[in-house]
C-alpha cells in the first residue's frame, strides 16, 4: 500500500471523501440549527472545521475494522459508515437511537460497523484502541483499530502507556490525534512545551507524522501509509493532524465573540476551511461539476432530513427501562 | 501564619454573622470565588491549577476573574493529566504550598485517585505527622441535560471510605464560603464537593472571610416525628419535602451533614433519637454510600430511639442515562422523601 | 459458546458436589490456578495479563506453570501502567476476548480507577446493552508485616459503590474456584477481590469446571441468636467467635456473604429475621464501606426483627500502621466480634 | 557549573562519594544479616549493587533540597545524609524511628533533610518531586528537587505527565531512573520497546542522557549538569543510569538460583561492583590509601553499630498511637 501515498487517487475515492466530509458538515449544521428548540437535550460537541480527519482516515477502513472517539464523535462515526438515522435518534434520547437513549451525544455506538463505543473521558479511548487490536492480532482477524483523539488527551498518561503497549506488541492499531489546539478552552501552550505531540512516538519506537489536518487527500496519504503498516502486521503509528474547531467547545454557537479564542486565528482557518478548499480542488481538477455536486448536496440533506424525521418521531424509552442493560 | 488572621466559625449558625454591616446576599457561586480570593490575597502560598481555571466561564463563574488579579502563576491552567498533576499538587502542597485543584467534574477524579488515596490521604500518617498534604481538591457534580453516565456521577462516597481525607459538601453560600477557607488554612486533604444546581442559591454572606471546619453538620429545620438528613443539593429537596409534610401535619427536622468525613454523628444521633424516625437522602448511590454510613450509624448507636426502618433516598443501582425521560426516572426529589415519610409515620 | 460446557451450581451448598469422584481437597491458591487453567483451556478468548503474572513465584502461586502450559500471548506479563492496560484489556474485551488482570494488591487499583469505574463499569449500559465488557479483575488484600498504609487495605468499597460492576470476594477454596469460572464466563466487568490469609485453606473441590454467578451468599454455619454476616478473611474470624461463643451458650450465625455487588439482600434479611441480632465483619474500614451497606439494610428491611442494636466490626478510620505493635491494635480479629456478641445478647 | 563535567574532582569529593556508598552498601548488608531474626517486621527492598547513584546524584544536593523516592529508598535517605539510627529504628517499628513505627522500610522520611517521606506505589514520587520543584520556584527558594525511581516506573502514565509538566514551566527537578532491567522479576523486554528509557524526554523537549550507572563517577558529571541546569532555572533533565540489582525484588537473599533472572547475567554485573569498582580506581589513583580505607571501613561499622543498637532497645509506640498524626 505504500504507493498510495504517489499513486494517482481514483475519482470515484475522491468523490467519496467530497460525500462523506459534506455529510459531517451538513449533519453538524443541522444539528446547529435544530438545538435551539431544545429537544436535544444532551450536550453536543460539534467537529465542523475538522470533518477532513475523519473522512480521511476513514476511507481506508473496511466495515469490519475498529474506530474509537471521544466526546466530539460525530463525525468519526459518520465517515466509519453508521446510520444518521440512529445517531440523530440518540441526539434526541429515543428508544430507536443507537444507545437506546442510553448514552446521548457522547456515547454512540455500533457495533455492526465496527463502532464499539465512544468515552467522553479524555484519553480514556486510545488504550480502548490498543486493545481492540490486541484482540485482532491474537485472533488474527485482520482488523485495524483506530484511536481519534484530541490534543488534549496526548498529555494523559494512558496515552503515552498505550504507546508504550502498542508499540511493545506491535498492534494493528493507528493513534490519530486531531490537533486543534484547544483543549476546551485551553491553548496549547498552556498545557504543552512547544514540541509536536507526533514526537513523542519515537521515545517509543514508533512511527510519528504530522500534516495538515484540514487538506483531506494529505490526510487520506498519510493514513493510507499508516494503516497499510498496521495491516501488515509492522505495528502502530502516530498521526498528528493540526485542524480548527469553528464552534464552542460544546454547544452550537461560536465562542469567538465572547472572547474565548483569538478572532484573527479563527478567522484565518475559516479560510482554510476543509469542505470548501477540497470542493475548489475537485472543480479545478474537473473531477467534480457544479451539477454533481449539487446533486450530492440534495442527497445529503434529503438523508438528514429523514435522520431527523424519524428520530423525532420514534417513542422515548420508557422509565423501566432504566433498569436494562446495567450488566 | 496568615491564617490566624481568620475566624473560625463552627457556631453551628445556618446563616450570616449578626452584626456583620457588610454581609450581603450572594450567590453560591459568588461565596466560593470571594473564598478562593481571599484565601489568594491572605495568603502567598495559596494557589489554584485546573484545567481551564482562567476560561473566560471561569469554572461555572466560581474562578472568573482571578487570574487577572493573581496572575497566571497563582491562577494557572494545565494539562489534562489529573494523576500527574494531582500528584504535583501533592508535592506542591509538601514543600509548603496550599494549593487549591478544580476539577469540571468529579467524574474525573477516578483518574486520579491513586494520588489521592495513595499519597494525599496516607502522608501525613505514614511520615508519623512529620509531614502534612495541606491541599484542597473542587469537584462539582452534574446534573441533567443528558450529561450521561461518565458526567454526572456523585462519588463523595469513595473518598470518605479512605481514612486520611476529608470530604465537605457545602449546601449553602455560606457554608461554601467557610468550608472552603477552612479547608484551605487546614493542613489535611480535603475533597470539597459542589453541586452544580447550588451555584444560583443565594444567601446573606459576611464580606469578612471565616472558616468553619469539617466535621459539623446542622439542623436546617427543626423538626420533631422524622429526621431528613441529607447532603448537598438534597438538601433543598429535602427542606421542600418537609413544608410539604408540614402541610400533612408531619413535623420532618431536616439535618443538613455540610461534611461526610468526618461525618457528625453526634447530631446524627441527636436528631433521630428526638424524632425516632430516619430519612438519608443523598445525591449519590445507595450501595456502600453515604447514606449507608447514616443508617449504619443510626442503627448502631441510635437504635433504641428507631420508631421505623430507616429509610434511603438516593440514586439508583444505575448508571446515568441520557435521554431525559430516563433521568427524569432516575434522579429522586422531594416528593420521593414525602412519600416515604407518609409511609413512615402512617 | 465453549461456558456451556460449564455447569452452573447456585446451590448454595458450602461444599463440594456429592457424587463428584475427582473432588479432592486443594487449597485456595490451587482452586484459583485450576480456574484460570480450565478457563484457558476451555476459551481460547481467556488470556490473563498482570505484571509478574509469569513470575516463578506465580502470583502466590495461583498462576504458577501457566505461562509455560499457555504461552506467553495468553499468560502475558506486562508494564507497570494500570490505567492504560487495563484500557487494553477492556479493548479487548469489547472486541471478543475474556481478560483476567491479576494485580498483585487491590492498593495499586486507584491507577486504574477510571478505566474501571469510568469505562468498564459503564460502557453496557451507555451502550444499550450493545456491547459488553467481559473482564475480571483479580486483586489481592495483603495485611500484616508491616506492609504499611500503601501495601494493606482492602478496597472493596470503592468497586461495591459502583453500578454495573460485579464484586466477589471468595472465601473457601470451592467458592474461589466457582466464582472465578463464573465471572470469566460472564458478560460483566467483575472484580474479584482474594485475602493472602486465605491461600493456604483446603477444601474439597470439584475438578470438574463449574461456576458460581455473583450474588448469592450462603449460611457458614447455623444459628439462632446472633447472624455474624461477614466477608473474605473475616468469614474464619466469625467461625471462630462463633464457636467460642457456642461455649458460652450464644448461637451465632455465620454467613459468608461471597459477593458484595450485588448483595444477597434476601439471605441478610432473612438471618437478621431469625436472630434478631446483627454483628458485620468486613476486612474493610467501617465508613461508607461493605459493613456500612449490610447495616443499612437490615436496618431498612429487616428492622422489625431487630432487638439490639447493630454493630461493625472493621478495620478503624486509620491508615495502615507498619509497626507491629500497632498493627496488633489495628487488625479486629475473632475476639472483636465475640466481645461485641456478648455485650448484644447480655 | 558545566565544567564540572570534565574538571577534576577533588579529593575530599571522591573520598566522601566513597564513604557514602560503602556505609550504604554495609547498612544493606547488616539489614540482611539480622533481618533472619524476625525483628525487623517489614518488607525491605535492598538497593545492593545501585549505590552509586545514590551517592553520584546527592553529592550535588544541599541540606534543604529535595529528594523523593520509591520502595528501595535505603540508599538514597543514607546519599542525602538522612540519620541511620532513625531508618534502622523504623525498621525495628520503634517509636523513634523517622516515621514513629507508622511507615517502615518503604516510607523514611526526614524533612529536616529534605526528604519529605518515600512512596511504595510505583511512579508515585515522581510528580511529587515536580510539585515540590514548583514550590521552589514559586518561592523563589533556589532548591533543586530529585525524582528517584526505577525502569519500571517509567511506564506509568505520571511519569510522562510529569515530564510534560516539568518541562513547560522549566521546573528545577531531575528526573533519574535507576534502570536495573527488572520490575519486580519481568525483564524489560516484557514491558518495553527496544529503545532507551531516555529517549523518552525528547518528546516533551527535555535533555536525556543516559550513563553507566555502576560508576561513580559517570554519575557524578552527569548529575552535576543536570543539577546545575536545574538550579540554574533552565529546566528538568532526565537521567537514566543502568544498574543491577543484587538481592530478590524483596527481601535479603538471593533469587538467583531459583531461577528468577539469568545467573550470567548476574555474576557479569557483579563484576561490575560499583563500590569494589571505586576502590580500585581510588586506589590506583593513590587517592585512598589501604589504611584510610580500613579507617572509613571502621568508622562506617561503629555508627551501624550504634544504630542498630539504638533500634533495638528503643521503645514500641503505644497502641493508642494508632490513631494519632491521621490528619
Ligand atoms: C479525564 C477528563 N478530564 C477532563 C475532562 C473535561 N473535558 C472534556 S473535553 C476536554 C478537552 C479535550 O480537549 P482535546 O482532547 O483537545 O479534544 P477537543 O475537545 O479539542 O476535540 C476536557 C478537558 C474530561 N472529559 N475527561
Ligand atoms: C502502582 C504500583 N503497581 C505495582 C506495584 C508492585 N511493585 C512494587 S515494586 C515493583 C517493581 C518496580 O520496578 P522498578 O520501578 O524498576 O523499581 P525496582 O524495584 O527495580 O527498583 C512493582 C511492580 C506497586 N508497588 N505500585
Ligand atoms: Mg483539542
Ligand atoms: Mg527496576
Amino acid at each position: 500500500m505504500k504507493h498510495m501515498t504517489r499513486a494517482t487517487i481514483p475519482d470515484d475515492t475522491l468523490k467519496e471523501l467530497y460525500a462523506v466530509m459534506l455529510t459531517i458538515r451538513l449533519f453538524e449544521d443541522r444539528t446547529c440549527a435544530r438545538y435551539a428548540e431544545q429537544e436535544m437535550k444532551c450536550p453536543v460537541h460539534l467537529c465542523i472545521g475538522q470533518e477532513a480527519i475523519a473522512a480521511g482516515v476513514c476511507a481506508h477502513l473496511k466495515r469490519e475494522d475498529y474506530i474509537f472517539s471521544t466526546h466530539r464523535s460525530h463525525g468519526h462515526c459518520i465517515a466509519k459508515g453508521m446510520d444518521l438515522k440512529s445517531i440523530a435518534a440518540e441526539l434526541y434520547g429515543r428508544s430507536t437511537g443507537c444507545s437506546r437513549g442510553k448514552g446521548g451525544s457522547m456515547h454512540l455506538a455500533d457495533p455492526g460497523h465496527g463502532i464499539p463505543g465512544t468515552t467522553a473521558i479524555v484519553g480514556g479511548c486510545i488504550p480502548l484502541a490498543a486493545g481492540a487490536a490486541l484482540a485482532s492480532k491474537m485472533k488474527g482477524d485482520g482488523r485495524v483499530s483506530v484511536a481519534f483523539f484530541g490534543d488534549g488527551a496526548a498529555d494523559e498518561g494512558v496515552f503515552l502507556e498505550s504507546l508504550n503497549f502498542a508499540s511493545l506488541k506491535k498492534l494493528p492499531v493507528v493513534f490519530v490525534c486531531e490537533n486543534n489546539f484547544y483543549a476546551t478552552n485551553s491553548p496549547q501552550s498552556a498545557r504543552q512545551p512547544a514540541v509536536r505531540i507526533a514526537d513523542r512516538a519515537s521515545g517509543f519506537g514508533i512511527p510519528g507524522v504530522h500534516a495538515d489536518g484540514n487538506d483531506v487527500i494529505r490526510v487520506f496519504r498519510t493514513a493510507a501509509e499508516a494503516i497499510a503498516r498496521a495491516r501488515e502486521g509492522e505495528g502502530p503509528t502516530l498521526l498528528e493532524y493540526t485542524t480548527y474547531r469553528w464552534k464552542a467547545h460544546v454547544g452550537p454557537n461560536s465562542d469567538i465573540e465572547a472572547g474565548f479564542r483569538p478572532a484573527e486565528q479563527h478567522e484565518e482557518w475559516m479560510k482554510r476551511c476543509p469542505v470548501e478548499m477540497y470542493e475548489q480542488r475537485l472543480e479545478q481538477q474537473g473531477v467534480l461539476s457544479a451539477q454533481e455536486r449539487k446533486a450530492i448536496f440534495g442527497r445529503i440533506e434529503k438523508q438528514i432530513d429523514e435522520a431527523m424525521d424519524f428520530a423525532r418521531t420514534s417513542p422515548f424509552p420508557k422509565p423501566g427501562e432504566l433498569f436494562d442493560d446495567v450488566y | 501564619m496568615p491564617w490566624t488572621k481568620i475566624q473560625a466559625d463552627d457556631s453551628h449558625t445556618p446563616v450570616f454573622f449578626g452584626g456583620d454591616e457588610r454581609a450581603r446576599e450572594i450567590t453560591y457561586r459568588n461565596a466560593i470565588r470571594e473564598a478562593l480570593s481571599q484565601a489568594l490575597m491572605t495568603d502567598r502560598n495559596v494557589f489554584l491549577i485546573g484545567e481551564g481555571i482562567d476560561d473566560p466561564g471561569g469554572v461555572f463563574g466560581t474562578t472568573a476573574g482571578l487570574k487577572e488579579t493573581f496572575g497566571d502563576e497563582r491562577v494557572m491552567d494545565c494539562a489534562i493529566a489529573e494523576n500527574g498533576l494531582t500528584g504535583v499538587a501533592i508535592g506542591a502542597a509538601i514543600a509548603g504550598m496550599r494549593p487549591v485543584f478544580v476539577h469540571m467534574r468529579v467524574d474525573f477524579l477516578p483518574m486520579c485517585m491513586d494520588q489521592i488515596i495513595n499519597h494525599a490521604a496516607k502522608w501525613s500518617y505514614m511520615t508519623g505527622g512529620k509531614v502534612k498534604v495541606p491541599l484542597t481538591i473542587r469537584a462539582i457534580i452534574g446534573r441533567g441535560w443528558g450529561s450521561a453516565a461518565q458526567h454526572s456521577q456523585s462519588l463523595q462516597a469513595l473518598f470518605a471510605h479512605i481514612p486520611g481525607l476529608k470530604v465537605i459538601m457545602p449546601a449553602s453560600p455560606y457554608d461554601a464560603k467557610g468550608l472552603l477557607l477552612g479547608s484551605i488554612a487546614g493542613d489535611s486533604p480535603t475533597i470539597c464537593i459542589e453541586h452544580r444546581w447550588l451555584y444560583d442559591q443565594k444567601e446573606e454572606v459576611p464580606e469578612t472571610p471565616y472558616m468553619i471546619h469539617a466535621g459539623k453538620g446542622l439542623v436546617r429545620r427543626q423538626g420533631k416525628d422524622i429526621s431528613i438528613i441529607s447532603t448537598s443539593y438534597m438538601v433543598y429537596e429535602s427542606l421542600r419535602a418537609a413544608s410539604e409534610l408540614e402541610k400533612e401535619g408531619i413535623s420532618a427536622e431536616v439535618v443538613d451533614l455540610r461534611s461526610v468525613l468526618p461525618m457528625d454523628e453526634e447530631l446524627i444521633i441527636s436528631s433521630v433519637m428526638k424524632t425516632g424516625r430516619l430519612i438519608v437522602a443523598d445525591t449519590g448511590v445507595s450501595v456502600c454510600g453515604v447514606a449507608s454510613e447514616v443508617a449504619a450509624i443510626a442503627a448502631e448507636q441510635a437504635f433504641d430511639s428507631l420508631k421505623a426502618p430507616v429509610r434511603r433516598i438516593c440514586l439508583p443501582m444505575t448508571p446515568t442515562p441520557a435521554s431525559h425521560v430516563l433521568e427524569r426516572a432516575y434522579y429522586p426529589d422531594h416528593t420521593a422523601i414525602v412519600r416515604a415519610a407518609r409511609e413512615m409515620t402512617a
